[in-house]
């Protein structure tokens, strides 16, 4: 059963056009991830999809039941915000409750709910204090907790973890991650740490300008955006970008980063459409984790090397990155906790051309 | 360390002089910090000074000036006892509760009605706060024409045809002390509904998502949620008004001049009654004194949970 | 601040709340009196009520400078000439037969330890009555009631006709006054003990529970809605007969001429009702106080202005401005410039002195010094604004006052 | 359903602005009835009542009131005593506002020992009676030999005014961060040249606020007005009191008029061109 | 040459020991990292540093000149702080100057000293626009800029790209690592985020409690962490501490983490004091990134290995992180992106022992 579809959904405020003709279709028990630069317009479908907004045009269902003109509260959706919007002046208890209370649940249902939810999220200590008392975890988990209490049909978060530190947000990314292979409610998920989309999404809709860009998978947003946007917004540090000739040398092509052969990076899983643009430019993408140092002892394997200038390098204790030139480039190469290249001497660099990419200059979108 | 020590640079960098400068140079600055004490230092002897002179004078039989022939807690004792004493007290009672009961909820009203994005709203807050401008005795001149039987409202519905038509509350010894209400509650409710509005509009927008999720009714919503969510500013309202309610003097002279009879007699024209027109000046501080303190009834606990919300680390606000 | 040189033109600062209206040109005319006479007349108003011009001068006094004269009167002067230094006008008084023309009960005012400090500058008669003749048409009366059952009787005839009898304000002091009023025109002699002199045994006597009683059913005879307002608003009212009497000193005939209202055609104007069959005079004499000073100019200014003050000539100008009597009982009253309530006035008051008879008002503070005025203000004006509080009450109320601060 | 639902938010819709229309009525009558007045004569009036349209729009009160109402034999109306009010209001105003923010300032960024002490008293300052200081100040004033001087008003418009703009200024300022004063320190800014350079600047929210809040409350006081003033120095307020009652004297209910409007007229005007400033800063200031 | 030292620092806010006891020498040229969990008196101990707060105990001297009662403007130091504490109401110009304002450096030395700072940070077009009109990253620059400018003995820095997001912070942090570089100048640095201890420090201290912990290069941190709660704070996700019986098996010693031999991790590098250990409970520190799925092709490093439940896997895209259970313990292991071993299975992990950690239980010192 389709849990949400969205369809020819346009929004306008004013004379900016926000969405521009954005379709989803989300089954039940997915957990969507919506990624995106800031301003794209994540939120404002999220608040369209709960009835916080006015939808231009287009046609949204929830749970197979058309909702235009449903008022939110009608829309079987529970929502979480970033800034978590907990009612100041309402104990945990009563901010869980307060919707049960405007429904007009009566008291015991309300309280064996909260206990329910409560128990679930660890916060049965919690309950009677103030949210100004909480810890930032502590609060967001009140705030799912006043989400879940409403058992619905579909979940919005809008940035739930944006305003944790770094640890708590591994932590709570976490909790959600479980929380959703307990109660498999579906989800909509709005963020823009793209580990927290990479982890947790059964699918991610990358969005830019109004836009879907593409709407996938983990892995294949990961392994084959649909353009260099996507390539370069998933992964931190970004997919390296290189301006590249494709050459062929036999049967095999090759893309030629640099001004010689020397620098011809085989590319052994060219298709059909990749040979299409043999001896033209392309620029080509190659993940950080893609472009390492061989320490000639453990990691052996063979294939293509790429001598580079190592520029910088830092080490953060688990793996080192070095930032390395490669012809004009600078590329970022991620390696071996261990390797410690010089700053400023030439290595040679193994690559691994078996993910790599190869998009259209001018239009940006993969060659597949 | 010792001597050997002094600022030997850094390998690439040229010699260069340790800054330190004559203490010359900090006399200016430190001219400045005692000037500034000594303000800070006149705000609070005004304070107490002004205070601790009138407690003072509250113990002798001061009449038309100063005098310190100390009475004891005479003039205390006299004033509790006294009627019209008695009667400005109650009055304070229903003027203060009315007054700040009815400007904030007035005041709540209209920010409330303002908030629901309408239009001209300048135009209408411009119109609500300008009576901030007046001076109680303007206020309570013109409320006194306007609730005057004989020549404000109650007449001029008359002169419209409607011959029996009857609003006779200034003149009314029970009902008196509510035109002094209203005539206040004009003056100040607008100044609440600004603040209440500005503090509105500086909530969260998704606090009103969440409530709107969450199904709350308009009135749920804002009773529930936002004015608890404002919570500080209506504190701060409160004590503002609390502290014109205290003070108003000037509004029932304009207004009702203490009466009809002593109807309206607020402890601050006692003050002054006893002080000026009677001549005894002695008494007259005792009543001030007497005001003082049940002011402080009121704000002690104030300040206790302002320091427990403090203390708790409830973060900003 | 400087001392000005001894050979100084004459110069005098004075201080009242007369600054506009009738009083405002009745004090220009005073200062034009004394200009002429050299002196430079340096007046600054403080207006508003009495007590703004009292924390002026309180303020002038405790700074150490007051002004050379300011305006007081009654009692306040004995007290306030207690906590600053007064100049001894003897000499200037003694040289003139001011003395021997005025009342003698205002004379002591105005000489509180025996020497001359202050003058008086003019006599107003409380006890006016002021009736509208359209009111009097109506019920056939042509005189104005003499005694309070007489008034009692021309009000009940005027409540059968739909006339308001009383036209009454009701602030503090018009209260008191309608009390002392009530009260003197029953007794002279026991307004004389129960109020000036605060005699218990007056107080709780007959006369005062008669007074309240009468005061009740003035009170009857008031319309409610009024309460709180100045007399002033009810004149136009009493003119065309919706009222039937106003008891006002007699600045309300300045305020009805002012209106152009006439004497005999839109009202009568006489003493308000006495049964005592001799004339009663409450009287609210404003007074001026001269304060120390160590300038020469200034003493020099207050010497000439005191001797204005007395004379023959300024009784006359200052009274024709603002309606009220002169000081001196040697004036001739026939000048068109006076009015008949005036002459009226002026001839009550030498009949009242012959027969002990002049009194001193409690409303406008003659009576009794502030502190005392206030407290029997209370009760009074509480008395006639709740009908629910008995003569009796009052009475005991009054006397208990007057116990705690006698 | 859709249909009803959305006639009933129309209809709500039409119930609020009643009320907000209701209650501008409520507050502008007041004004309208002081405006009508100052255009209707001494007679017209008392025959009717005060609520009234002129029967003919007369200029001859506002010229009085302005030009040449008599008071105390100088007739020239309530036009120097405006003068005299500025006088006084704008020096007053803004001394206490400069010292209100600089003890702000002082007692929020400068935290030492026994300030919120001090903070607590000053504030406490907002709550006194003006009755109440009225003769010691008449002897402060004595001491400092300030008697009947503009100066010595303006003295204790400033000393009082300073429990309120410090109060404002200092709820202001909390909210600055403490690292401005630290990077300020480092850079090796003085006390006087954080203040002038870098809290100042910052502070025309919370100045606006308590300048109106000043000069409001300056220019409507009386009774220190009075007392403390002399001749033809004194401030508008007394020139009102004039002509408002008088034992022996009828209101001139349109002079009245006339004049209180002209007098209500510089902080009707602050009002209405800095009234939303007045709400913005005050907000940033009061919550605390 | 030191160019900072502290000794025996302690610091009182009322009756609370904020600084108990802090040692610190710092050389001419360092970067030094102070690095801990919120509240543990980094801020104070810059503070102190800086003169903006009086110590209560202890001496500092700042390039070799003691500096009790001097000024903070005279203690030839600059200070960047976490919310960049811009003027607000001066120009980016402005800002700049202002120091040498208040120390009264002639104009045309002050427009030099900006036109190189500004030239140095990019920031040339900024010069006259006011804080509020810039973006995070320009604030932070200026910011920068501010404390460039004076060519102090020492930088200070508060947290200084707390405030950024993660894209930009990682270029600024690459960006004051340059700086640094180039520059030459002290600089002490205050963060709580791992990443930018490791990769900018020349020396990290780890504070805890008032306390420095350890005080160290960044390899020795993360590689030999002084105690526990140092393994735990750097790297990210944390250290894994198992609970082990250390055991003897022949000449090697082996940690069992679980109740029977089959769970013994052999411990090859061995140091005497870890023998001393033999037979007693102690605590194996293990990084995640030593705990692998070998894939069996490419990565065929030998080594122990050790059964594992996985619990669940999460797939960032360029590494996979599992949650596996051993033992009683939860652990943490780091793998290939493309591996994918399935929920609930139990999978043989290969176990890196090479730089594995024994702590003391008690103490939870390490074991050298
Ligand atoms: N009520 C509104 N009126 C006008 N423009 C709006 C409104 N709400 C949002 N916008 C604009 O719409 C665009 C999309 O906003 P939206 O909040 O959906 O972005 P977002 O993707 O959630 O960004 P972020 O990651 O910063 O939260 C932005 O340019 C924003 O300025
Ligand atoms: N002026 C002060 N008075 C009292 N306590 C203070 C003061 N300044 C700091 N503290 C306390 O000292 C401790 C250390 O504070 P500090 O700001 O140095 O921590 P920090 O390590 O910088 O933390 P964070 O990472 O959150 O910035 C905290 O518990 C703090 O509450
Ligand atoms: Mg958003
Ligand atoms: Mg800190």
């Amino acid at each position: 059963m389709s849990a949400l579809s969205v369809e020819g959904l346009r929004v306008r405020f004013g004379s900016v056009e926000v969405l521009k003709s954005v379709d989803l279709a989300i089954e039940s028990g997915e957990f969507i991830v919506l990624v995106g630069p800031s301003g794209c317009g994540k939120s404002t479908l999220l608040n369209v999809i709960a009835g916080l907004e006015q939808a231009t045009e287009g046609r949204i269902e929830i749970g197979g039941r058309e909702v235009t003109g449903v008022p939110p509260k009608d829309r079987d959706i529970a929502m979480v915000f970033q800034t978590y919007a907990l009612y100041p002046a309402m104990t945990v208890r009563g901010n869980i409750t307060f919707g049960m209370e405007c429904r007009g649940v009566a008291k015991a249902e309300q309280q064996a709910a909260v206990a329910r939810v409560a128990k679930l999220l660890q916060i049965e200590h919690l309950l009677d204090r103030r949210p100004a008392q909480l810890s930032g975890g502590q609060r967001q988990r009140v705030a799912m907790g006043r989400a879940l209490v409403r058992d619905p049909v579909l979940f919005l978060f809008d940035e739930p973890l944006s305003n944790l530190d770094a640890k708590l947000r591994v932590e709570m990314r976490m909790e959600i991650k479980r929380l959703h292979q307990r109660i498999g409610t579906t989800m909509v998920y709005v963020t823009h740490d793209q580990v927290e989309a990479m982890t947790l999404a059964t699918r991610i809709a990358v969005m830019n300008g109004g836009h879907i860009q593409q709407f996938a998978d983990p892995q294949t947003i990961y392994d084959e955006p649909a353009n260099l946007f996507v390539a370069r917004f998933m992964g931190s540090p970004p997919m390296n970008a290189l301006p590249a000739k494709l050459v062929a040398s036999g049967s095999e092509i090759a893309a030629m980063v640099g001004p010689d052969a020397a620098t011809a990076v085989p590319l052994p899983n060219a298709t059909a459409a990749m040979k299409g643009w043999v001896g033209r430019e392309v620029v080509l993408g190659i993940r950080p984790e893609c472009i390492t140092l061989p320490d000639g002892k453990q990691d052996t394997r063979p294939g293509p090397s790429l001598p580079a200038t190592v520029e910088m390098i830092e080490p953060t204790g688990a793996e080192t990155m070095a930032l390395i030139r490669v012809g004009q480039s600078e590329v970022m190469a991620r390696m071996r906790p261990d390797a410690r290249p010089a700053v400023g001497s030439t290595a040679s660099f193994a690559i691994d051309t078996a993910k790599a990419c190869l998009f259209d200059p001018k239009t940006e979108s993969r060659i597949a | 360390m010792s001597e050997t020590a002094i600022t030997m640079p850094g390998q690439a960098r040229p010699a260069r002089p340790v800054p330190r400068r004559s203490w010359l140079s900090e006399i200016p600055d430190l001219l400045t910090r005692i000037v500034a004490g000594v303000i800070a230092t006149a705000a609070v002897g005004y304070v107490v000074g002004f205070t601790l002179w009138t407690v003072l004078i509250s113990f002798t039989d001061s009449t038309l000036l100063p005098e310190y022939n100390f009475v004891g807690f005479k003039h205390y004792w006299q004033l509790l006892n006294s009627r019209i004493w008695q009667v400005a007290y109650l009055n304070l009672t229903i003027y203060g509760l009315g007054f700040i009961l009815g400007a904030t909820g007035v005041g709540l009203l209209l920010a409330i009605l303002i908030d629901q994005k309408i239009r001209g709203e300048n135009v209408l807050r411009t119109i609500y706060l300008y009576p901030m401008a007046l001076s109680f005795v303007v206020t309570g001149t013109v409320w006194a024409w306007l609730l005057n039987p004989t020549i404000g409202v109650e007449q001029f519905v008359r002169g419209l045809g409607w011959t029996q038509f009857k609003f006779g509350w200034l003149v009314d010894r029970d009902l008196a002390i509510y035109c002094v209400v209203i005539a206040a509650i004009w003056q100040a409710s607008g100044f609440a509904m600004a603040l209440f509005l500005a503090g509105l509009r500086s909530l969260d927008g998704d606090l009103y998502k969440a409530a709107a999720i969450d199904g709350a009714s308009p009135a749920r919503m804002y009773l529930r949620i936002m004015v608890p969510a404002i919570w500080p500013i209506v504190v701060s309202v409160l004590v503002i008004l609390l502290q014109t309610a205290i003070k108003t003097y000037d509004l029932v002279r304009a207004l009702t001049a203490g009466g009809p009879g002593i109807a309206t007699t607020l402890p601050t024209n006692v003050v002054y009654d006893y002080m000026f027109q009677r001549g005894l000046m002695g008494a007259g501080s005792a009543a001030a004194v007497m005001l003082l303190l049940s002011l402080l009834i009121v704000l002690l606990p104030y300040a206790i949970f302002q320091r427990l919300r403090r203390g708790k680390g409830g973060g900003h606000g | 601040l400087a001392q000005a040189p001894a050979t100084a033109e004459p110069r005098l600062t004075v201080i009242s709340q007369w600054s506009a209206g009738s009083e405002g040109a009745a004090m220009d005319a005073f200062g034009k009196m004394v200009t002429e006479k050299g002196v430079k007349w340096e007046h600054s108003p403080v207006s508003g009520f009495t007590t703004d011009m009292m924390n002026k001068l309180r303020a002038d006094i405790i700074a150490g400078r007051p002004p050379a004269a300011s305006q007081l009167k009654g009692p306040e002067i004995k007290a306030w000439s207690a906590i600053g230094a007064t100049i001894n006008l003897n000499d200037v008084v003694k040289a003139t037969d001011y003395e021997k023309n005025i009342s003698a009960d205002l004379a002591k005012i105005h000489k509180p330890k025996g020497d001359w400090i202050a003058l008086p500058l003019q006599i107003y008669r409380v006890n006016t009555l002021f009736a509208s003749k359209k009111a009097m048409d109506k019920i056939g009366a042509t005189e104005l009631p003499k005694t309070w059952d007489e008034f009692n009787a021309l009000s009940a005839k005027m409540a059968a006709a739909g006339i308001t009898p009383v036209a009454h304000g009701g602030i503090g002091w018009a209260d008191t006054m309608y009390f002392e009023l009530a009260l003197a025109g029953i007794s002279a002699d026991a307004y004389r003990k129960a109020i000036m002199e605060l005699d218990d045994k007056s107080l709780r006597g007959p006369e005062v529970l008669a007074a309240f009683k009468q005061l009740r059913q003035l009170t009857k005879w008031m319309n409610p809605a009024n309460a709180g307002q100045h007399w002033s608003v009810f004149l136009p009212a009493l003119m065309k007969g919706e009222y039937g009497f106003l008891m006002m000193g007699g600045w309300a005939s300045g305020v009805l001429k002012k209106g152009n209202f006439e004497e005999g055609k839109d009202f009568l104007c006489g003493a308000t009702p006495n049964n005592t069959g001799k004339p009663v005079f409450d009287m609210n004499a404003d007074g001026m106080i001269f304060w120390d000073t160590k300038n020469a100019d200034l003493l020099a200014g207050q010497k000439a202005t005191a001797q204005v003050a007395m004379s023959k000539e300024f009784a006359k100008a200052f009274t024709q401005i603002n309606g009220s009597i002169p000081v001196r009982t040697d004036i001739d009253l026939s000048d068109a410039g006076f009015q008949d309530c005036q002459r009226d006035a002026a001839k009550n008051l030498s009949g009242a002195i012959a027969a002990n008879q002049a009194i001193m008002s409690l409303g406008h503070n003659m009576a009794q010094t502030s502190p005392v005025t206030a407290a029997l203000r209370d009760v009074l004006t509480e008395y006639v604004h709740n009908d629910k509080i008995t003569p009796e009450e009052a009475q005991k109320r009054l006397a208990d006052a007057a116990d705690t601060v006698r | 359903m859709v249909e009803a639902r959305s006639l009933s938010a129309l209809g709500s819709r039409a119930l609020l602005y009643a009320i907000l229309i209701a209650f501008a009525a409520f507050y502008l009558t007041p004004l309208i009835v002081v405006i009508l007045n100052s255009f209707r004569s001494f007679q017209e009036i008392t025959q009717t009542s005060v609520l009234g349209f002129p029967q003919q729009f007369r200029f001859d009160n506002w010229a009085q009131a302005w030009g040449s109402y008599c008071i105390a034999g100088i007739c020239s109306g309530i036009k120097p005593y405006m003068w005299n009010s500025l006088m006084i209001a704008i020096p007053a105003t803004l001394i206490s506002t400069l010292l209100g923010a600089m003890n702000g300032y002082l007692l929020s960024l400068w935290r030492f020992k026994g300030a919120n002490l001090i903070f607590g008293i000053i504030t406490f300052g907002v709550f006194l009676p003006a009755q109440m200081k009225l003769v010691p100040w008449a002897i402060t004033l004595r001491n400092l030999d300030l008697s009947n001087t503009v100066t010595g008003l303006i003295l204790i418009h400033v000393v009082q005014g300073m429990s309120f703009t410090t109060l404002f200024c200092r709820n202001y300022y909390v909210n600055v961060p403490q690292d401005l004063i630290k990077a300020a320190k480092v850079d090796g800014a003085g006390f006087l040249q954080i203040f002038r350079r870098i809290i100042l600047p910052l502070s025309p929210p919370i100045l606006i606020v308590t300048v109106i809040w000043q000069f409001t409350g300056i220019w409507n006081e009386f009774l220190y007005g009075i007392t403390f003033s002399e001749g033809s120095a004194r401030p508008v307020t007394a020139a009102l009191m004039a002509l408002s009652a008088n034992i022996a004297q009828a209101r001139e209910y349109g002079i009245e008029s006339a004049s209180v409007l002209i007098a209500a007229l510089p902080t009707l005007l602050v009002y209405l061109f800095g009234g939303k400033y007045f709400v913005r800063g005050l907000t940033a200031g009061a919550v605390k």
